[in-house]
């Protein structure tokens, strides 16, 4: 082994975890391990950790993330029993000892045939028709904040984004970084109750905020040791009642309180709010209110 | 003889910038041609000052008036830039042709 | 003469160590190279007319931030001029301070 | 002056690797683990044994570019630090090129979120930039207010301009701007705003293996930079008694990059939006406020 | 030694400035602009004039940031995506950029030219400052007073609350025909590669 392999295998080992139904809070737990390190998209990733059981709904997306992985590359299946830490760091080591990186789970081709097509084979018509290098080009459309018609960016995010609830699939509508309309495509997967407790979700908000270290502690269940927490959030950001905004709610769970029981529809709460304000309002919800919320909105429709 | 060739270089600049500014149809586009046409006057300024006017004050001012300018110019055009744009979503010099309402 | 081989040979090396890191380009096949979405999917490119939310922001910036220009050589003879340079350059602030003062009031330190 | 030139890399690689071990120490004040002296190093080898993902038709001109202008600056932002009595590059206008510097690198980081064509690293690269250049302004008061008591632009002026008294004790408001500034040269804590983990790290978010450690190496080398520059600023530089000048810069930056980091592991960022209003209505006034009272005291 | 380091940058200089209108990236151009710009304050440091040279590069980078931003929210395809050349009056532009570039030359090879090279001992950011609070006070805050007025233009032109109402009111997109479809919205539109417009308008 050369001493860059030997340096490289005992590293924490970055992990991206794709959290299935039930698996939140075992899963936020065994990420804190200081042999591992929580990777916050898989292009950081090492190995991609499969908590749980992860529904046929999910399954086209669990490949999209795993296929981003760069190599070499494992992926592990975990049930929740037992640390996974030691599993995953020899899956590491057996990498960097010449085991084989997994093979992609999608075919190799792009989103849309481009090559040779277009007036110089890139795919695109003209100045912003056609799919140049496989996609087409943004087109404008309305502002809701200042009227500025600029691009649209259209896209799903989840269920596997680090910033939105396990199984929560949203597709929203960017004008620059703000919101301009969401609509829930996947609920969130049911979560236990763990996964609502106080500390958990007080370390998630914070770590929204930049506080990796304090989050961890929160997690641990200890206080947190930190600066400017609670003022950094804006004053009345995500109110839904007077005073009632996700600096209380942050507040509330520090101080080991449930949060509040109810969600309101996620398709309300965000457009309109800037994309750092949008997940620290949608954090300040307990996933199971968020379950709950979307489960009434289906329900309705 | 190293004047000489500054002033070469500035009116190539000049140049360049020159047929920017009157081919390109987007307004963001001929601003860049008015940047490099001031762009080159910079490089005049420089040249003279230092080879040829032994280092006179007035001309280290006239650099930073011409980057003043250049300011003034870039803040008010992207000013009417986004103007036009909330009226008429548009870019182009032509377009500014059919505003007249 | 120095800053000029030292800004040249500062890139030259940066560059030379960005080859040696990553010179060997392994290709990324195509579900690899897709834009990171937490396992969506971008209908369109993300490269776009961004809709940049500080733009009016900006303007002011470049408009006050020429006032370092005339700064710099202040700060070098404002021992030596004394309350002159100061006199002088607080007029000068205190007209662009105005404009700030207006963005101010008519909300452009904002995300729009 | 070879020999001042050699001390640029040398400098640069024993402080990425402080700072890199700073790092994994910090957390461990704000309540997490902590990692050893070799953490960094094994981190830096674990990236270098991974693939450099490209992603779907990128800017592949300025994906590199981007951490090599971020480097080849941290470099030249050091090279005007004097050493001992003299600079590796002895500038009249030392501090006008360390903000030339500043200012490069919000391109940098704009064009490392550009690059890639992904959404993430282009709103991270858009937030950057709308904070990056207000933060310009107080920093240029900061390093203008140093140069008011040492009658000159050159940094080694300002160090010798501190031979009674250190800086930091005359404006002491202008250290607190300048790690402001610092924090976000380096994409640090409260000033971040390039690599959110609200979007899964931003401009960083499609970086994988070696070039992911060459954006970080040279993040790291900017803390370095940085870190250099505040010491001769605020802290005398090389000036002090008994030991060599060298040293005592090398002590004074290590100080400096550590609380540097501390602050970064410690405080809580907000909102872009928020911190946009924060900066021009309560940092810049308190720049404009340390301008009056350096002024003030020097010509006291 | 230092002709060959002014030629160099020179030839940079123009190279970059020549690429701002040849690239297909909006942020690309600018960029490139900016490279022309630094080329130029790197001919000021050359030439002894530090403190503008480099402070080129200082404001250049501000503003080619801020031109790079511009550029891409109101440029259709700012990324280059689809090669395209938006000009008009190609051959008149081109024949005019050479024409200044050759009556220039001719005129700067034809003169006299002065010779004062600046000394060492000139202590030149010193000059600057005095000159800017003596003789120049009113071209100083004159400036001022200038960038005060741009401030509060900008601030009027670009935001939308009007006195009258949103000052986007009733408004459409143009077509790229006239009075074709609005341009940009329909995803098929086809635009056109290689727009000309001859004569202009």
């Amino acid at each position: 082994m050369s001493l860059l392999d030997r340096l490289a295998g005992r590293a924490p080992v970055p992990v991206f975890a794709c959290i299935g139904p039930g698996m939140q809070a075992v899963t936020e737990h065994a990420l804190l391990s200081p042999r591992l390190r929580r990777a916050a998209s898989p292009r950081e990733a090492a190995v991609l950790l499969r908590a749980g059981a992860i529904p046929e709904r999910a399954a086209a997306a669990f490949g999209r993330v795993h296929d981003q992985l760069p190599h070499p590359r494992a992926v592990l299946r975990w049930d929740g029993q037992g640390d996974p830490a030691d599993v995953i760091t020899d899956a590491w080591v057996d990498l960097l000892n010449g085991a084989d990186s997994d093979t992609d789970r999608r075919s190799d081709e792009p989103p849309n045939p481009w090559e040779g097509k277009g007036d110089h084979g890139q795919g695109g018509e003209g100045m912003m028709g056609g799919v140049p290098y496989g996609r087409p080009m943004a087109m404008t459309g309305d502002d809701i904040r200042d009227g500025l018609q600029l691009d649209a960016y259209t896209a799903t995010v989840g269920p596997f984004a680090p910033m939105l609830p396990p199984g929560l699939t949203l597709e929203i509508t960017l004008q620059g970084d703000v919101i301009i309309s969401t609509s829930v495509t996947a609920p969130p997967f049911p979560q236990g109750d763990e996964a609502s407790a106080p500390h958990l979700c007080a370390a998630r908000l914070l770590r929204l905020l930049g506080l990796n270290a304090a989050a961890a502690r929160v997690a641990r269940g200890s206080s947190p040791r930190a600066l400017w927490t609670r003022g950094a959030i804006p004053a009345g950001l995500g109110e839904a009642a007077k005073g009632e905004d996700v600096r209380a709610r942050l507040s509330a769970w520090l101080a080991g309180q449930a949060g509040p029981y109810q969600a309101p529809r996620i398709g309300s709460m965000l457009p309109g709010l800037e994309w750092h304000e949008a997940m620290l309002v949608l954090n300040s919800y307990a996933p199971d209110a968020l379950h709950r919320a979307c489960a009434e909105e289906e329900e309705a429709a | 003889m190293t004047l000489t060739i500054v002033l070469l270089g500035a009116s190539a600049l000049i140049g360049i910038g020159l047929y920017g500014a009157l081919s390109q149809q987007s307004f963001v586009m001929l601003m860049m041609g008015l940047e490099l046409m001031l762009n080159g006057a910079i490089l005049a300024i420089i040249g003279f000052w230092s080879l040829g006017l032994a280092g006179m004050p007035e001309g280290q001012l006239l650099a930073i008036i011409v980057m003043a300018v250049m300011a003034v110019e870039m803040a008010l055009g992207f000013a009417l830039i986004v103007a036009v744009y909330r009226k008429r979503q548009a870019d182009m010099t032509e377009a500014l042709g059919t505003l007249k309402e | 003469m120095t800053l000029v081989a030292v800004c040249v040979g500062a890139v030259g090396l940066a560059l030379a160590l960005s080859f040696a890191l990553t010179g060997r380009d392994s290709r990324s096949t195509w579900p690899q190279a897709a834009p990171y979405l937490g396992g969506g999917e971008a209908q369109t490119h993300a490269w776009q007319r961004f809709h940049f939310r500080a733009y009016t922001m900006t303007l002011v910036f470049i408009a006050f931030e020429m006032e370092m220009m005339f700064m710099y050589p202040w700060a070098v003879v404002f021992v030596h001029e004394g309350l002159k340079a100061m006199a002088e350059m607080g007029m000068f602030l205190a007209i662009l301070s105005i404009g700030i003062l207006y963005g101010w009031r008519e909300g452009v330190f904002r995300w729009q | 002056m070879i020999w001042l030139l050699l001390t640029v890399p040398v400098t640069l690689a024993v402080g990425v690797w402080l700072a890199a071990t700073f790092d994994r120490l910090a957390p461990a004040l704000w309540g997490a683990r902590a990692g050893g002296p070799v953490a960094a190093l094994r981190d830096g080898a674990l990236l270098l044994r991974r693939q450099t993902v490209r992603t779907e038709a990128p800017d592949d001109l300025n994906r590199r570019l981007a951490p090599v202008v971020y480097l080849a600056l941290a470099a030249i932002g050091l090279s005007v630090v004097p050493v001992t009595h003299a600079a590796p590059i002895e500038s009249p206008v030392g501090i006008v090129i360390w903000g030339s510097c500043e200012a490069l690198t919000i391109i940098a980081v704009f064009l490392h979120g550009w690059s890639p064509n992904a959404p993430f690293p282009l709103i991270g690269a858009y937030r950057y930039a709308a904070i990056a250049l207000p933060v310009m302004l107080p920093s240029m008061f900061v390093l203008i207010a140093a140069a008011l008591p040492a009658e000159s632009l050159s940094v080694t002026a300002i160090v010798e301009s501190q031979r009674e008294v250190w800086n930091v004790v005359r404006q002491p408001l202008g250290l607190a701007l300048f790690l402001l500034v610092g924090l976000t040269l380096t994409q640090r804590g409260p000033f971040d705003f390039a690599d959110g983990a609200d979007i899964a790290g931003g401009t960083s978010a499609e970086d994988s293996g070696a070039g992911r450690a060459l954006w970080q190496l040279a993040r790291l080398a900017m803390l370095t930079a940085f870190s250099a520059m505040a010491a001769a600023l605020f802290l005398g530089g090389p000036l002090g008694p008994g030991l060599p000048g060298p040293v005592w810069l090398w002590l004074k930056t290590a100080a400096i990059m550590a609380l540097t980091v501390l602050l970064g592991h410690g405080i809580a960022r907000t909102t872009p939006g928020r911190m946009l209003t924060l900066l021009w209505i309560v940092a810049l006034p308190v720049s404009f406020l340390h301008l009056a009272v350096s002024g003030g005291l020097a010509l006291w | 030694m230092v002709n060959v380091v002014v030629i160099a940058l020179i030839l940079f200089a123009v190279w970059t400035g020549w690429r701002v209108f040849r690239v297909d990236s909006m942020v690309r151009a600018s960029f490139s602009l900016m490279l022309s710009f630094i080329a130029v304050g790197g001919v000021g440091v050359v030439l002894s004039m530090p403190y503008i040279g480099v402070a080129t590069v200082f404001m250049m980078a501000v503003e080619m940031m801020a031109m790079a931003i511009f550029m891409v929210a109101f440029m259709m395809n700012p990324a280059g995506l689809n090669p395209m050349m938006m000009v008009h009056q190609h051959k008149f532009s081109v024949g005019a950029g050479v024409l200044a570039w050759l009556g220039l030359s001719t005129a700067v090879l034809s003169a006299e030219l002065p010779s004062a090279p600046v000394t060492s001992e000139q202590r030149v950011v010193f000059d600057l400052g005095i000159e800017l609070l003596g003789p120049s006070m009113l071209i100083f805050e004159t400036a001022g007073v200038t960038l005060l007025a741009t401030m509060v233009g900008a601030v009027i032109l670009s935001s939308r609350e009007g006195r009258y109402g949103h000052a986007d009111h009733g408004s459409r997109p143009p077509g790229l025909a006239e009075g074709g479809d609005p341009a940009g919205r329909v995803p098929d539109e086809g635009g056109g590669h290689h727009h000309h417009h001859h004569g202009g308008h």
